[in-house]
């Protein structure tokens, strides 16, 4: 299930519609409230991201044959501590869980078309990619640890 | 077209029709041919290197061929999760 | 924070009481509802179950600087479908609370006196401990990652 | 001394308390003793593979000495999480 939604994340709900597989694996990101932003803005590309987090968690879900995956993307402008994104992973064993979100969200950060503008008082600025990020995503292209 | 994040605010529109000539076969060639619409445009076009693209909603390279292609989207890196 | 409870896990209630930092991964582990299992029955060592368990959290903590590491794991008697085992990390950054998520379920499966008894019908058996766990811990005690 | 799981369904109760002689000095060598005490205690311990060991709440190798411990508990390798 993929969801962009202008709304606050219901973080709890979404764990309550999960199926009581027997591991889940979860990953919340908010906006930080510690390095003095006011205001997240997410912009996105409508139709385009829609296809492209379907395209991650069918990914996930072939590739570590998942019960459920999840993935919820805030867009719109929200407040520091809120919820940007939220992803979860519901499998029979943990290792596939856990390398299944880890996956997802390191996929969906180079793969969807979103586009963060942080507002400072009353500068703003667009986020730049960071290396990081791609070299995150470029690891699962080959993963020797997908059967562990 | 479609723009986003900061190609759409230098261009001043998130969306615009246009009607490129017939050597524009690329979405290299778009987006020098678009540069030449207004100052605005050649801004957000400056710096190739911080520019991704999408033909018909799919990512592709700036090289590739536009086709029949009915919605081209030039925007930055993204960067959401 | 760590606890050992009789009581059902509310995850959502623990999610809740986390502080809102940029990352949080989470991870529940339950009793599978689809091997005929009836009954699960953890059994542990009072005090040094707690023992083992501060310690798992505290290396992680330390390790990838966390604003919070929980583990809490069931005790007694449990159906199908119930938790036996909830852990969070929450960090400033995605891989460090993804890493020191997987990293305590990991250890604790190997470094807590925990035991599992399946019911199944009339049929009674202790769990056994796999081979796999043990290297899931191991891959922590040198890892290449830590830093990516 | 303290049983867990099968081990202590074997031997018939989480714990007791015992007085070994002087020379039982590790575990192992506590383990080989106690095994003399009932069938149940012989069946629990035959199989050392199989065997863990703590000694005051901290886990030892079987060859740990026992020094001067005053809780030691015996059970199979641990299956929680």
């Amino acid at each position: 299930m993929i969801r962009v939604t202008e709304r606050p994340i219901d973080v709890a709900a979404l764990l309550d519609a999960l199926p009581e597989t027997g591991a889940l694996a979860t990953f919340v990101g908010r906006v930080r409230a510690d390095d003095g932003v006011t205001e997240l803005m997410l912009e996105h590309y409508p139709g385009a991201t829609e296809r492209a987090l379907e395209a991650v968690a069918a990914t996930a879900t072939e590739r570590w044959e998942l019960a459920n995956a999840i993935i919820v993307h805030r867009i719109g402008a929200m407040a520091p501590g809120e919820a940007i994104v939220f992803v979860a992973a519901a499998a029979a064993h943990r290792q596939a869980a856990l390398d299944a979100c880890a996956f997802m969200i390191d996929r969906l950060k180079t793969d969807a078309p979103f586009w963060k503008r942080e507002t400072r008082g009353r500068e703003a600025r667009w986020v730049e990619q960071r290396g990081g990020d791609r070299a995150a995503a470029a690891r699962w292209d080959h993963d020797p640890d997908e059967s562990s | 077209m479609l723009y986003f994040a900061w190609v759409r605010e230098a261009i001043g529109t998130g969306s615009e029709r246009i009607d490129p000539p017939g050597e524009v076969t690329t979405v290299s060639a778009l987006i020098e041919w678009l540069a030449g619409r207004s100052a605005g445009h050649a801004e957000a076009f400056a710096d190739r290197a911080r520019l991704r693209a999408a033909v018909d909603q799919r990512f592709v390279p700036l090289e590739a061929p536009l086709g029949d292609a009915r919605e081209v989207a030039i925007f930055p890196p993204v960067t959401g999760g």
